[in-house]
């Protein structure tokens, strides 16, 4: 029982500091491009002041239309009481492995590109096109990712794979060397970051996932805001928890907690900045060399394989 | 195997029918005029009656009288008579058909003989020499009046080449194995009879829709058009 | 038995009363369709009770040869695929009497759509019964040539009849290689009795010809690429409740067929035969989702997606021998539950969507998507039905879809015990597109619900669309919650199947299951776990949560409504929307080589009314078509062409040409004799 | 005056009575009621047979067996439902003027006495009377082939007679080789020489030599009857231009008798060449049957592509399916010799039954142009349901007999030639495309504006049609003990 409130906090805690990895990059973006930066928890002021308005909703809608923030704010909550924030083996860890876990952001895509296709603007079907177009080919990359990392931990359930890790101590892989890199590609892609897509910009030839939520206001939008950021602390979290779990508690107890914490929040910051940097120095690419860069995530995930098969295991 | 001057004259004589016979089957190929036609085909049904009628002296078989007089009459007299009295009426009396390659023909017709004679070589354990050379004779005959309506488009020296290979399978019967059971040899006569008889119809109705006896012209039913 | 026996004696009863009542009224169609509904309860009693009979249940009909009369058997096996039959036929049967209302004053006699409805359903039933070659190649045929008639039904469309003809052509083709198949394995055995076949003993050599021979056979069946051209064209041709049967049920006698032959009837297994069916079901699977993407008629593209979902089973049965052959029980034992799993799912949501569109089909008499849209607005119930079924064939938890998927890859996962390194390396592979299927699936089904139930609609017949009847609804309610019953309820189904994959590999997984109803672990608790109900729970409560806490808000100031505000372009219209092969247009660039696309723009300018004002039209014709039709059927067809007009050159016509026939016949026979 | 004079004298009686009759109205009555009377007679010859075994008549001249005696049963059967058929038949060709009162007349004498001359070959002991009632088969039929007098009916017909004519003169070569070997045997009057039970049971001593001989013109001249491919070109003409009963009769009947015929002939070579292995492949006969019957198949099954008349079409069927008769005749064995009685049986009773369909369907089009037979099923609902449902019969599809027979041969095949299933299986499909794509057009779809509905009698077509299920589903069990009888007589082994 104990288990399941701790549970709940960590998921609440996941959530809550979500917003804040998003201002923390954007300060950081803004400080490489000299820029004058909004404060860290700019975010949480948004959010605040979407769910404080009130909502339009265009008259051609469905009541589809008004239940997907739900959904998807739903699926990205589930998916984040999945992983492994600060202490492994939680109950709710069980509830879903990694595949599981995508599948909950295909849930969400799902609902995001029908709310878009609803109010039957030309917007909103070139988003959800877009969208689906990209994330069905980020699937198999990030399988494969799995794929090998589930053979080299024997295991697709995240507390496990954390054990694995740790108890394995540190072991330089070749494949993970790979996987690692296609994953962070596939993240990027998945999140709608540059040089996938522009969250930023509200240009026709740029804008995916911004297309899908035109008409989205108020509290709606705020939801799909919030389970957006949630997104990608998620997948920040999963890249720490797979390649870097050190720190995170094993044993539940104040001190580990508390450690675990610190730990994985120093790493996301790291990552932050490596995302911030990334997105600095890159540019946005044309809708149609997404396939490539993808493809290139995709080999680096079988070459991670392959060199799982050959190298390590003979 | 024993020659030819030891064998009782009977059988000299059935052999110098059976060459006979083979001989009017080559005029029959070699022959061009209707009238011709019909009168060779004649001769053979003759000479069938002969060897019948020779056969039946020597082994003393009462019923091969009787097919040998059938033969004459239905063979020898009433077809042919028929035969000639439709080409007086179809007014074909003096049409000459052109035949290609007729020495080519001729050779083929003896090439068909050698054959036959391989074909019927295997026999020669289980019989006397003339009942082998009967059959291979009485094959030879076969084959030649099957070349014969092959090589004529002239729907009357097809139904005389029918008919000669009527005459061959009757002399193998009569002479390898002196004469069918006489209700076959009634049945067979019948059909002959009858089959003359249809023939003649068909005369008539072929000249009503294709006004000719060309059956060449007979080229409406056919599978490659295109 | 006897219940199970009841089934196909009740579905005749009704081929029978379609016979009695002809143009019926409502009664008559009600009695039919009543009588089929009965004979599903039947098969699906008779199928639960064979599923968990310890012993097979066995029995006899004195028809058939006089040495052989018909044997029948009910094992797990074909209980589970009877139980199935009658699960999609008792919907279909609620589906049947609103939607052939309207045949009554159409042209063709729905006498004929009853009786061979009928016959259909009870060949099927008997194909799972069966129990010697005979019975099994009657019913079968049965069942291909009564569907034959129900896909010719309405033959006025020169398409409909194309598609009859090409189903028929290929189904008959398939089922001589099936008999082929029997035959091989009866002449190793010596009868014609499944038992006698099982214990033949099998060479590998000609075993692996009958596997070859079964895979051909019941894949054309199944629609397996390249032989499923027919699949396409006869589904749409078909009214819209017997294209849920074939699609939801007769594939799957087709995959029953499969299963008897590669598990039961032939003893071992080599591990070839498992990678040629891992292979076909990846082509299947890939090649169906993306042809199925370039449709624009929903039930073609329906159909495409069968393809796609017997790819995914096949998949699964691939992995099963493949694991079987190399001495992994447990593992085969995955793979099979994973596949039969699939099945099931595959026959309720196909079903499912195929009375979707059947009830759209009844009300709009529309099958083009590009000339639907917003029917969301003007049938809700419908619409959410199709929405259940387009999330459950999205392979999206927490339905049904999904945990059939998610246990195919779990098998993928155990590949590493394999001992060939270059299997471990490819299979990976194989998986990798497993999941690019399912995200293209997932894709395409964005755009069949968004461009026909969302947006504004795009004809008049789709404008005033109505709801359809009781009747209708119910099947596809029935239908919906089903899918999601089967998504939740895991643990209890993967228990139900236990008993099939005892029967046929020698293991059940009792662990997958050990943690009671809401823990679905397949390999084991560390390795992997689901736990669906969990998973439905937590959506909930999440955004239920959100949604109660923002109550008041709601209350205070409540939602208002605006026309769309589209970045500030105005005056929206039906014709500005995303159509369905604009939605599909990035990824026919991405994979512009798989298809065979002729794409042509002609812009006519017509100059109306004086220079100044001169309109341009522009007409843009797309046209998407399957390669395989030149790569393989064409070239078929070319050459037998070829050899019948040579066959046909000895047909001269000249009598004297006929007479040197029989002479030289003649003379080569004699020269051959002596 | 006992049951097997009887079936003869009826028919042989009918055809004179029908002669004197004429061209009355009740012609055609007569015509059903003394096939009828027929049907009756050899019931009941059946039944003394299945009760007493095979018999003889005085004199010998005929002997009835379990072989023949279902092949009998079936004649006399389908001369009856073809008859009833051809009442309205005939009828609506009199009222569209195609024939005249001197063609009725004709056409019933002649239509009895070709039933009696098949009768006689079947029944007769006589191997020499057997070739005489071939021949008397053919002269029967020949006017009635150019009944119509059109250029292709006289055409067809004259064909038909050289051809048969020519083939069967090969017939009667074989037969004197026969009775030239049998009359060596010492003990043997020549009069009984000829008499097929004699020489059966004699067949061992019989020279081999000659008797391949024999065969060899037999299998030619009985087999230019059969169709056998490169022989068969008489045979769609004739089917095509006579009047549709006749092709019903030929095609149904005549076929089967002549494939009799050369079984009955095998036998003897058989026994011959099995007493003397030593010089000869004693499977010789069944080796020439086998390459005949694949031959004719296959070649056929092609010949279907490209039809454009209906009734050739299905005669290039009939064809197709004496080929594999032959075939399984030829593999031998107990099992593919049911297999192709029980094909004999039901070919006869489904192609009948599509004849006569066909004939109605052409009087509905007025042409047997298949381009021009459009939406049967639209025009009149019995025609178009009974030419599909028959063919898909004829076509080999379970529940229907013919399934069955064929199932039997290719397990046959299966067991003692693995490899020659493949084109048998290759045949069947490129023969069952052949057929359907020509029919569904004429059945399905939109009638073509000359299209009327015509007054049909469909009884015969629903009987066969049942029958044919029947044996589909079940063989009852007095015919498969027939037919297993008939399987010993022939293979000297049985099944049950």
């Amino acid at each position: 029982m104990i288990g399941w409130l701790l549970a709940l906090l960590q998921t609440l805690l996941f959530i809550a500091s979500a917003p804040l990895l998003a201002g923390w990059i954007k300060r950081l973006k803004c400080g490489l491009e000299n820029r004058a930066a909004p404060p860290v928890w700019q975010p949480y002021r948004d959010l605040a002041r979407l769910f404080g308005k009130n909502v339009v909703v265009a008259d051609t809608t469905s009541w589809l239309f008004r239940l997907a923030p739900y959904v998807i704010f739903g699926a990205a909550v589930l998916a984040a009481s999945v992983v492994p924030l600060v202490a492994t083996h939680l109950p709710t860890s069980a509830i879903a492995d990694v595949i599981v876990l995508v599948a909950f952001f295909a849930l969400a895509r799902f609902f995001q590109a029908l709310a878009a296709l609803d109010a039957g603007t030309a917007f909103g079907g070139m988003g959800a096109s877009r969208e689906m177009t990209i994330a069905s080919l980020a699937e198999p990359a990030m399988l494969l990712v799995v794929f090998t990392f589930a053979v080299t931990a024997n295991t697709t359930n995240l507390s496990t794979a954390v054990d694995h890790t740790l108890g394995g101590g540190f072991v330089l892989r070749p494949s993970f060397i790979f996987i690692a890199l296609a994953l962070l590609m596939v993240a990027v892609a998945e999140t709608g970051r540059i040089p996938v897509d522009n969250p930023a910009t509200h240009l026709e030839l740029t804008m995916i996932h911004e297309a899908m939520v035109l008409e989205y206001s108020g509290r709606h939008l705020a939801l799909i805001e919030w389970a957006n950021q949630t997104k990608l602390m998620i997948y920040g979290v999963l890249f720490v928890d797979l390649f870097i779990p050190w720190g995170i508690a094993y044993e539940i107890s104040a001190a580990n907690v508390a450690i675990g914490a610190a730990a994985v929040a120093a790493k996301l910051a790291f990552l932050g900045l490596v995302l911030a940097i990334s997105e600095t120095v890159m540019a946005k690419l044309r809708l149609f060399r997404v396939p490539g860069y993808l493809g290139f995530a995709f080999m680096l995930g079988f070459l991670g394989m392959l060199s799982h098969v050959i190298l390590e295991v003979g | 195997m024993q020659s030819l001057d030891f064998l009782p004259l009977y059988d000299q004589g059935i052999l110098v029918l059976a060459a006979l016979v083979l001989f009017t089957s080559f005029a029959l190929l070699g022959q061009t005029r209707m009238f011709g036609l019909i009168t060779v085909f004649a001769w053979q049904g003759g000479l069938l009656a002969a060897t019948t009628a020779l056969v039946a002296y020597s082994t003393g078989q009462r019923h091969l009288y009787v097919s040998a007089a059938l033969t004459l009459g239905l063979k020898a007299l009433f077809i042919p008579w028929m035969l000639k009295r439709f080409v007086i009426r179809l007014g074909i009396r003096h049409e000459v058909e052109v035949l290609g390659r007729h020495a080519l023909v001729l050779i083929a017709g003896a090439a068909l003989v050698v054959f036959s004679y391989y074909v019927a070589l295997p026999i020669v354990r289980l019989s006397t020499l003339v009942t082998r050379n009967a059959i291979a004779v009485s094959l030879a005959i076969v084959l030649l009046s099957m070349l014969l309506m092959i090589t004529r488009r002239q729907a009357l020296s097809q139904v005389v080449g029918f008919m000669a290979i009527e005459n061959g399978l009757f002399f193998a019967a009569v002479v390898s194995t002196f004469g069918m059971p006489m209700v076959v040899e009634l049945g067979i006569a019948f059909d002959v009879l009858v089959a003359a008889v249809l023939f003649g119809v068909f005369f008539f109705q072929l000249r009503d829709t294709i006004d000719s006896l060309d059956v060449d012209r007979l080229s409406r039913l056919t599978e490659n058009v295109d | 038995m006897n219940l199970a026996l009841l089934a196909p004696a009740l579905a005749i009863a009704s081929t029978v009363m379609g016979l009695l009542v002809p143009r019926a009224g409502a009664r008559g169609r009600f009695a039919v369709f009543g009588l089929l509904g009965l004979s599903g309860l039947a098969a699906l009693g008779a199928g639960i009770d064979g599923l968990f009979a310890e012993t097979p249940r066995l029995g006899q009909l004195p028809l058939g040869l006089p040495w052989l009369s018909w044997h029948l058997r009910l094992d797990p096996l074909s209980g589970f695929f009877l139980s199935l039959i009658g699960l999609v036929l008792v919907p279909v049967s609620l589906f049947g009497p609103g939607y052939t209302r309207e045949f009554i004053h159409g042209r063709n006699a729905p006498a004929v759509l009853y009786v061979f409805t009928g016959l259909f359903v009870a060949g099927m039933q008997l194909v799972v019964l069966a129990d010697d070659a005979f019975m099994f190649m009657v019913a079968w045929e049965v069942m291909s040539l009564a569907s034959y008639f129900l896909v010719a039904f309405e033959h006025q469309h020169a398409a409909n009849r194309r598609a009859a003809f090409l189903y028929l052509l290929m189904a008959h083709v398939g089922a001589l290689a099936i008999l082929l198949g029997f035959g091989v394995l009866a002449g190793l055995g010596g009868g014609f009795t499944f038992d006698a076949m099982r214990a033949a003993p099998q060479g590998i050599g000609w075993a692996s010809i009958v596997f070859a021979l079964a895979l051909t056979g019941f894949g054309v069946k199944a629609g397996l690429v390249p032989v499923h051209a027919w699949l396409p064209e006869a589904h749409p041709a078909a009214p819209s409740h017997v294209s849920a049967l074939m699609s939801g049920v007769m594939l799957k006698v087709a995959v029953y067929g499969f299963v008897r032959f590669a598990f039961d009837l032939l003893s071992v297994p080599h591990w070839g035969w498992g990678v040629a069916a891992l292979l076909a079901g990846s082509v299947s699977a890939l090649l169906g989702v993306l042809y199925a993407l370039m449709q624009h008629d929903l039930k073609r593209l329906l159909a495409y997606h069968s393809v796609e979902n017997i790819g995914i089973i096949f998949i699964g049965l691939g992995l099963s021998l493949l694991f079987t052959a190399s001495g992994a029980p447990l593992l085969a034992a995955l793979g099979l539950v994973a596949a039969l799993y699939h099945t099931v799912n595959h026959a309720l949501f196909k079903a499912l969507l195929f009375l979707g569109a059947g009830a759209i089909l009844h009300t709009s008499h529309e099958r083009d998507m590009e000339h639907m849209g917003g029917l969301i607005h003007r049938m809700p119930h419908t619409a959410l039905c199709f929405l259940v079924g387009c999330i459950s064939i999205s392979a999206l938890p927490p339905f049904n879809g999904f945990v059939s998927e998610w246990l195919t890859f779990q098998t993928f996962l155990q590949v590493s015990l394999l001992e060939s390194g270059a299997l471990r390396a490819i299979l990976p592979f194989a998986a990798a597109l497993l999941a690019l299927t399912g995200a293209l699936a997932a894709a395409c089904f964005v755009k069949v619900f968004g461009v026909v139930f969302l947006g504004l609609p795009r004809s008049r017949n789709v404008r005033h669309a109505r709801e359809v009847d009781r009747g209708m609804r119910a099947a596809q309610a029935c239908l919906a919650c089903l899918c999601l019953l089967f998504g939740v309820f895991a643990v209890p189904v993967v228990d139900a199947l236990a008993p099939i994959a005892k029967m046929l590999v020698g293991a059940d997984l009792a662990h997958a299951t050990a943690r009671g109803w809401l823990w679905l672990t397949p390999v084991a608790p560390q390795v992997a776990s689901y736990s669906a109900p969990l998973v439905l729970a937590g959506i909930a409560l999440a955004g239920g949560i959100i949604s109660l806490t923002r109550h008041r808000q709601r209350r205070v100031h409540p939602v208002r409504r605006a026309s769309p505000w589209d970045c500030g372009f105005g005056g929206l219209g039906a014709r500005m929307q995303y159509t369905a092969t604009a939605f599909a247009m990035p990824i026919r660039r991405i994979f512009e080589p798989v298809w065979q696309i002729q794409e042509q723009v002609e812009r006519t300018t017509s100059d109306a009314g004086g220079d100044d004002e001169r309109a341009t039209v522009i007409h843009y014709a797309l046209h998407v078509d399957d390669r395989l039709w030149k790569l393989l059927y064409e070239p078929v067809a070319r050459w037998i062409h070829w050899s019948a007009r040579q066959a046909t050159r000895i047909q001269t016509g000249r009598i004297r040409t006929y007479l040197i026939h029989s002479f030289l016949t003649l003379l080569v026979l004699l020269w051959l004799i002596t | 005056m006992n049951a097997l004079n009887l079936t003869l004298v009826l028919p042989a009686a009918g055809a004179v009575a029908l002669g004197v009759v004429g061209d009355r109205p009740f012609a055609a009555l007569v015509n059903v009621a003394v096939s009828a009377a027929t049907l009756v007679a050899s019931v009941a010859l059946a039944l003394g047979v299945l009760e007493t075994g095979p018999a003889t008549s005085p004199g010998r001249l005929l002997y009835i067996d379990a072989f023949n005696v279902y092949l009998v049963l079936l004649t006399a059967f389908v001369g009856l439902t073809t008859a009833i058929f051809s009442r309205p038949y005939m009828a609506h060709e009199r009222e569209r003027g195609r024939v005249g009162p001197r063609t009725m007349r004709l056409y019933h004498s002649m239509y009895q006495g070709f039933l009696f001359t098949m009768l006689l070959a079947l029944t007769s002991n006589n191997l020499g009377v057997l070739w005489v009632a071939l021949e008397a088969a053919t002269l029967a039929t020949v006017l009635l082939v150019s009944l119509y007098r059109t250029p292709e009916a006289v055409e067809a017909a004259w064909k038909y007679f050289i051809l048969c004519g020519v083939g069967i003169a090969q017939a009667l070569f074989g037969t004197v080789l026969l009775y030239f070997a049998q009359e060596r045997l010492v003990g043997i009057a020549p009069s009984s020489a000829l008499l097929w039970q004699e020489m059966y049971a004699a067949a061992g001593y019989l020279d081999p030599t000659v008797l391949v001989l024999a065969f060899a013109f037999l299998l030619i001249g009985y087999g230019t009857k059969v169709g056998l491919v490169p022989l068969h070109n008489w045979l769609p003409d004739a089917h095509s231009e006579g009047p549709t009963p006749m092709s019903a009769v030929l095609s149904g009947l005549l076929l089967n008798v002549a494939l009799y015929a050369v079984v009955r002939v095998k036998m003897i070579v058989d026994g011959s060449l099995a007493a003397h292995s030593d010089q000869y492949n004693p499977q010789l006969a069944g080796h020439l049957l086998m390459g005949f019957g694949l031959l004719s198949f296959s070649v056929a099954s092609l010949f279907l592509h490209r039809q454009h008349d209906v009734k050739r079409l299905f005669s290039y069927s009939s064809i197709e399916h004496m080929g594999l008769m032959t075939f399984a005749f030829g593999v031998g064995g107990p099992l593919a010799t049911f297999g192709a009685l029980l094909h004999m049986t039901v070919h006869s009773l489904t192609k009948s039954a599509i004849f006569v369909t066909v004939g109605h369907a052409a009087q509905i089009a007025g042409t047997q142009t298949m381009d021009h037979i459009r939406g049967l099923i639209r025009t009149q609902p019995s025609v178009g349901w009974g030419l599909l449902i028959a063919t898909a019969a004829i076509a080999g599809f379970p529940p229907f007999g013919v399934f069955t027979s064929e199932f039997l041969l290719l397990t046959a095949t299966m067991q003692s030639w693995p490899w020659l299933t493949v084109p048998l299986l290759i045949g069947l499909g490129v023969a069952f495309a052949g057929l359907f794509r020509h029919l569904q057009p004429m059945v399905y779809g939109e009638p073509t504006e000359n299209m009327t509905a015509v007054r049909v009698n469909m009884t015969p077509v629903a009987v066969h049609l049942a029958l044919v299920l029947w044996l589909g589903l079940a063989i009852p069990a007095f015919l498969a003990g027939w037919f297993d009888t008939a399987t010993r007589l022939i293979t000297g082994s049985g099944l049950l």
